[in-house]
């Protein structure tokens, strides 16, 4: 798939956020939490790429960073052919109208002394979209009927909500500035089982019926992640060791660490699960402060070789939109 | 059996939580213990002799009578007088005023000023943290009682300098206070939304930290209102303060001390009404603590 | 098999500022001997309840049993007092229970060593020495590396795979005959939510003790247990094999639930079916079926008749509280 | 933990020199001006020349730029010596050295105190909550709180001292001299100065012990089927003793605040009544001496205590 310029809203390029470790009594830099550690992708207009991976793979990191609420440590960062990695505190202001973010959590995600219509319209206040009272008025009223809330809700507080409708608020709030992109950080993964479809569906929907807007979808839930994303990166260690098409994922997975991930999901299938291979996976994620040489999944892979020890495998496209991070693949 | 056949879902939206009125529920969490009515009751009767002194102090509270000096309570002076002849039960009513005017005094200056210094060294972490935090600890070494007492001898006695000294020596515990909270606040996503929303850092500070700051910070002021007027009343008892004849119930005590052997009500009635007022605002800041956040419950 | 535990129209209650809450509302499960069962429901269906209700770890108050039985070893548990010493034995002793947050359940000013010890030297009364070997030993066999060294650390040296693996260390120290594992996966990885309860399937086996699965995550239940009971609005609304519920569920909320969850399997672009609606809030219930108001089924028999009660299907073992056909 | 101490006494000795800058500044921003004051006494002087207060000026050091004022005032105090009272005519380092002990005996005394009955009756209360056991405690610490202690003192005084007759009111005399009538005149202060902090750590300790029972690890504790009072003193108290600590540390500040009022009350010559006094007097050289040892007390407790958290919590410890 050739991809034109314009086609591409967010393109990183070897992104690498470190933080740094104080310690002693001078709080001397000793070392440095490589959290993410030359991240390279590029997400359509209007697609969803799916970002997966365990805790502490740096996921949320790079999504922090593609919001520039941290400052890359290197790398680059390009929304919409402009280069924001850099940008100042006032000069980062229209580009966060047009970037917003759906959280984890519905419960601290809002404001608690707030009521619903003030969460949802402060991103307009902030960005003077509205001319008047009326038109502001009209739009969060359009805002809650487009998240499938009742307008009538507008002046309640968060605490009179339930988890799946906060979490439509949340949602309410990040399209009210109108971005062309959301990037969702594990937007479902705190809500109950059935609610957790409800909100898919939602997500989806509003991309049916916006043209162009674009998710960048970040969830440890391979299931979701595969369901939702066009294409999904699978990050480990502060890199992504995968990425292709939501479909090659499961179908087609190249990368020894996708496999044992994709293993370890259980599926809500008795029959299908006794005829599943497990591979198991040794040990525990290595720490980011002192990640493994070469590849930094070597000490866990069970097709390990010498090489893997000294070089780290590069990203690389081994069939037409599948790129992968592996020595064994060629 | 019947046979199951799928109907078409009606609901347009989510049926909401049934709403419960938190005013509602503050009110009756608060008035639901009898020593938080207790308290209550106190303070607004201590607000209304404040207010109304002159009009409820049946004597002139300055008004010297040697000729009736340590009479015993009686009918015409319920608590007795003192010993220049003036009536301990009006001097009381006014020393109500002395007492409110310090504890609401003390309590504006050191919760603002507190409250804004915790919040920025908070907010901007680093340096800023560190120099704001190095100051309070300074402020800390010294007793509170210590120190309000050197400011106060300081600045020269007098009404308004008690209230700068006890506003001083009790920023520590604001600042540190709103330290804590606004650090924990600050970890919540709604901070982190603001922040990519594009929203100001003042914005982001009054808007969305500070507001969530204040329950805990509001029970602190409540108790810290009592705490301030048994300071003023320490320091009237060392004869720092409103000046001589001016009724305050430290002082008042500190009178009566000297005339323990003969008259000992004299001291026990201003000491009565001190501990009444300091423990009706610590009920009802227990009170309130249960009322706005039931988490905090049983907790200090 | 022979029944080890049956428990019989438990109920639980909790009184709270807003109301009476029907946690449990008539219970009745059993676990077979060698067996691991799967209780399966959403935050707030009791599951939890149930299983801390069988042992009495309800703190009163606010909560309460109020009526039921748990048959353990030929007697009724629940008729036992409280924190009496015969509760206490088997509590810990006999079963004994691996909560949901590994961070948060070990004490942290207390090295790892005691508190294994501590159970140990209780319910096995061994002396001091003896403990600390089989510590050893169950930190061993849960793959804790260089166990020895360890005894004497503390929690937060922990990483929180391993604080379950700790957690599990616990769960077996007494050699229980049933373990209760309360959500015991939900706050790690997948890849170390595979390897726990592979141990944790491996070690019950060793143990010949009984392994019982609370959770909300369907692939969990699918791949290791062998009955599920699922539960919804404190009741048990459907239970049976395994194979049984997931191939043909009986139940409208059990149909709701499965297709609501993405599969890795399925083909791409398939519509999820939300099930609309809330989950019951649990004051004030009516005395209909309490899925009713979600359910895509609802004729206008729901409306008339009370909560069926759990009736069996033709094979014998399925059950399902709906009174309507699939 | 090497670190972490090493941090804290930085930290300590930064905020010591801040201290000492504070009250160097505030002491010379005083009204009166001590040579006058020292010239006033001596009524026969009365008509002392410019020059010669400019003499004596020169003399104290009194006309030397500030920072060396500042600079010299340390370089004594390190050495032991406070400056010269003008009114009292002595050294300050010896008035202190007589008052100290007395005020560092009550306090002590006080504080153990507070701790050995504070922390008991809290847990008892937690332990049994809701009882009338715990409605006792609760609202007696809550009286124990709001009740001005010189006040109190009073009406001890009253009671114990004039009306039975059983303890003298006044003064103090050293144990060593006479034990028992030096332990007689304890009794009172440290009474009224037990009386805060104890209702303050009775409070902590209650709360602290009801927030800990209600964390998982606690749960964990009953799951293994232990008994009720292991869990108590074992689990849930090992955890309270933290902001028990912080607590207690705030409240040895306290103490030292309540002998300002009870050296008064009881007229015993400690720190406090000399600070009181000093104050009344204007004899800044007392009061800086005064406020300087206070301030170093206080700020090593506190660094004692920062100290004890290492030990007792091992996150600390290990960080």
């Amino acid at each position: 798939m050739n991809a034109t310029e314009s086609d591409i809203l967010v393109e990183v390029n070897d992104l690498k956020m470190h933080f740094p470790v104080l310690r002693g009594l001078l709080k001397r830099q000793v070392a440095s939490v490589q959290a993410v550690d030359g991240v390279s992708f590029k997400i359509r207009r209007g697609e969803t790429l799916g970002l997966v991976g365990e805790s502490g793979c740096g996921k949320t990191t790079t999504g922090r960073c593609v919001l520039r609420l941290y400052d890359p440590t290197s790398g680059q960062i390009v929304f919409d052919g402009h280069d924001i990695t850099h940008l100042k505190k006032q000069q980062i202001r229209p580009i966060r109208r047009e970037i917003s973010l759906i959280f984890q959590d519905p419960f601290s995600s809002l404001d608690p002394r707030q009521t619903a219509g003030q969460i949802v319209g402060e991103p307009m206040k902030i960005h003077k979209l509205t001319q008047n009272d009326s038109e502001y008025q009209d739009t969060l009223a359009e805002l809650f009927k487009t998240v499938g809330l009742d307008p009538a809700m507008l002046d309640r507080v968060p605490h009179e909500f339930s988890g799946g409708q906060r979490q439509r608020i949340g949602i309410a709030r990040a399209l009210a500035s109108q971005p062309s992109l959301i990037v969702c950080d594990e937007p479902i993964s705190a809500l109950d089982v059935s609610i957790q479809a409800q909100i898919i569906n939602l997500l989806q929907e509003l991309q049916e019926g916006n043209e162009g807007l674009t998710y960048l979808f970040i969830a440890h839930d391979l299931s979701v992640v595969r369901h939702i994303s066009d294409r999904v990166a699978v990050m480990y260690l502060g890199r992504i060791v995968e990425l292709t098409e939501a479909v090659n994922l499961f179908d087609n997975p190249k990368h020894p660490y996708t496999r044992a991930l994709l293993s370890a999901v259980p599926i809500a299938d008795p029959v299908f699960e006794e005829s599943r291979e497990w591979i198991p996976l040794e040990g525990e994620v290595p720490s980011p402060l002192n990640p493994p040489s070469g590849c930094t999944f070597h000490p866990r892979c069970q097709f390990v070789m010498e090489k893997c020890k000294k070089i780290s495998p590069v990203l690389k496209e081994t069939e037409p939109g599948h790129e992968v991070a592996c020595h064994l693949v060629k | 059996m019947d046979k199951a056949i799928p109907l078409e879902n009606k609901t347009e939206f989510d049926e909401s939580v049934p709403r419960v009125s938190s005013l509602k529920r503050f009110r009756r969490v608060l008035l639901s213990r009898k020593l938080v009515v207790f308290g209550l009751i106190i303070i607004v009767t201590s607000i209304i002799a404040a207010v109304f002194s002159p009009l409820l102090a049946p004597y002139d509270p300055y008004a010297f009578s040697l000729k009736d000096k340590f009479l015993s309570p009686s009918l015409s002076h319920p608590l007795g007088t003192d010993a220049l002849g003036r009536d301990v039960l009006s001097r009381l009513i006014y020393g109500t005023r002395t007492s409110l005017i310090v504890g609401i005094g003390v309590v504006g200056i050191a919760s603002l000023v507190g409250m804004s210094l915790g919040l920025v060294a908070a907010y901007f972490g680093g340096k800023v943290y560190t120099m704001i935090m190095r100051f309070i600890d300074t402020l800390m070494t010294l007793p509170m009682l210590m120190l309000a007492l050197a400011i106060a001898s300081l600045l020269g006695g007098g009404l308004r300098n008690v209230v700068v000294a006890l506003s001083i020596a009790m920023i520590p515990a604001y600042a540190r206070m709103m330290c804590g909270q606004a650090l924990s606040v600050k970890e919540n996503d709604y901070v982190r939304a603001a922040e990519a929303e594009g929203a100001s850092n003042i914005r982001i500070m009054a808007q969305h930290i500070a507001p969530n700051c204040f329950p805990p910070l509001i029970v602190m002021m409540t108790m810290q209102l009592g705490h301030a007027i048994l300071s003023e009343a320490a320091l009237s008892f060392l004869g720092i303060g409103v000046a001589p004849p001016a009724a305050a119930w430290g002082a008042m005590v500190n009178d009566g001390y000297k005339y323990l052997h003969t008259t000992p009500y004299l001291s026990f009635f201003p000491g009565i009404a001190i501990m009444l007022l300091v423990f009706a605002f610590n009920m009802v800041g227990d009170g309130l603590r249960d009322a706005l956040d039931p988490r905090l419950r049983g907790t200090l | 098999m022979s029944v080890l535990m049956e428990v019989k129209n438990l109920k639980t209650y909790f009184n709270t500022e807003a109301g009476l809450v029907k946690a449990v509302d008539g219970v009745s499960y059993h676990i077979n001997e060698n067996e691991t069962i799967g209780i399966v429901g959403e935050s707030g269906c009791g599951k939890s309840v149930t299983q801390l209700s069988t042992i009495q770890l309800i703190a009163t108050p606010p909560g309460r049993i109020v009526e039921g039985g748990v048959f353990f070893e030929g007697r009724d548990i629940l008729k036992l007092e409280k924190n009496g010493q015969e509760m206490r034995s088997i509590r810990g002793g006999k079963i004994s229970v691996i909560f949901q947050e590994p961070m948060t359940s070990l004490n942290p000013v207390m090295t790892i060593g005691r508190q294994l010890t501590e159970a140990i030297e209780l319910h096995l009364k061994m002396t001091k020495e003896d403990a600390k070997k089989r510590a050893i030993e169950l930190l061993d066999l849960v793959g804790i590396p260089s166990a020895k060294q360890r005894l004497s650390d503390f929690p937060h040296q922990f990483s929180g795979g391993m604080r379950q693996r700790v957690m599990i260390a616990l769960g077996l120290s007494c050699n229980p005959r049933i373990i209760i594992a309360d959500e015991p996966t939900t706050a790690l990885d997948v890849t170390t939510q595979a390897q726990l309860l592979k141990l944790m399937q491996d070690v019950v086996r060793e143990f010949k003790a009984s392994l019982v699965i609370v959770t909300h995550n369907l692939g969990v239940v699918a791949r290791y247990v062998e009955r599920i009971y699922v539960m919804y609005a404190g009741r048990i609304i459907e239970s049976g094999s395994c194979k049984d519920i997931f191939a043909h569920p009986r139940h409208p909320y059990t149909m709701g639930l499965l297709r609501a969850v993405p599969r890795l399997n399925e083909p791409k672009g398939k519509k999820l079916v939300p099930i609309v609606g809330l989950p019951p809030n649990l004051l004030n219930m009516p005395d209909t079926c309490a899925f009713l108001p979600r359910c895509p089924y609802a004729v206008e028999k729901c409306r008339q008749i009370p909560w069926p009660e759990l009736r069996t299907l033709e094979n014998g073992v399925h059950q399902t509280a709906c009174h309507l056909d699939f | 933990m090497k670190t972490y101490i090493l941090r804290r006494l930085i930290q300590s000795a930064v905020v010591v020199i801040l201290v000492t800058i504070g009250v160097f500044l505030i002491m010379r921003m005083l009204p009166g001006d001590p040579v006058l004051l020292y010239v006033g006494m001596d009524d026969v002087n009365a008509a002392t020349t410019p020059e010669e207060i400019a003499a004596l000026r020169a003399e104290f050091g009194l006309d030397e730029p500030l920072l060396k004022q500042y600079l010299d005032w340390i370089k004594g105090a390190v050495e032991g010596d406070l400056g010269y009272s003008f009114l009292l005519e002595t050294d300050v380092a010896d008035e202190i050295k007589n008052a100290m002990p007395k005020t560092l005996l009550l306090g002590f005394v006080a504080f153990s105190i507070s701790l050995l009955i504070g922390i008991p009756f809290g847990i008892i209360a937690a332990v049994r909550r809701g009882t009338w056991i715990d409605s006792l405690v609760t609202v007696l610490a809550n009286i124990g709180i709001t009740a001005p202690i010189f006040w109190v003192g009073i009406m001890l005084i009253h009671v114990f001292g004039v009306k039975l007759g059983w303890l003298p009111t006044q003064g103090y005399t050293s144990v060593f001299d006479d034990s028992l009538l030096g332990i007689k005149k304890l009794i009172m202060p440290i009474i009224c100065l037990t009386v805060f902090p104890l209702s303050g750590i009775a409070r902590q300790t209650r709360s602290a012990m009801l927030e800990v029972t209600k964390q998982d690890y606690i749960r964990t504790a009953w799951s293994k089927g232990l008994t009720e009072f292991a869990i108590n003193m074992r689990h849930a108290f090992r955890n309270s003793v933290i902001p028990v600590i912080t607590l207690a540390g705030l409240q040895i500040r306290a103490i030292f605040g309540g002998q300002v009022l009870i050296e008064t009350v009881f007229n015993i010559p400690g720190m406090g009544r000399l600070a009181v006094e000093g104050l009344q007097n204007q004899d800044y050289a007392i009061v800086q001496g005064v406020i300087l040892l206070i301030a170093l007390l206080v700020t090593l407790t506190n660094l004692l205590i920062d100290i004890s958290y290492g030990f007792i919590d091992p996150r600390i410890r290990y960080s």
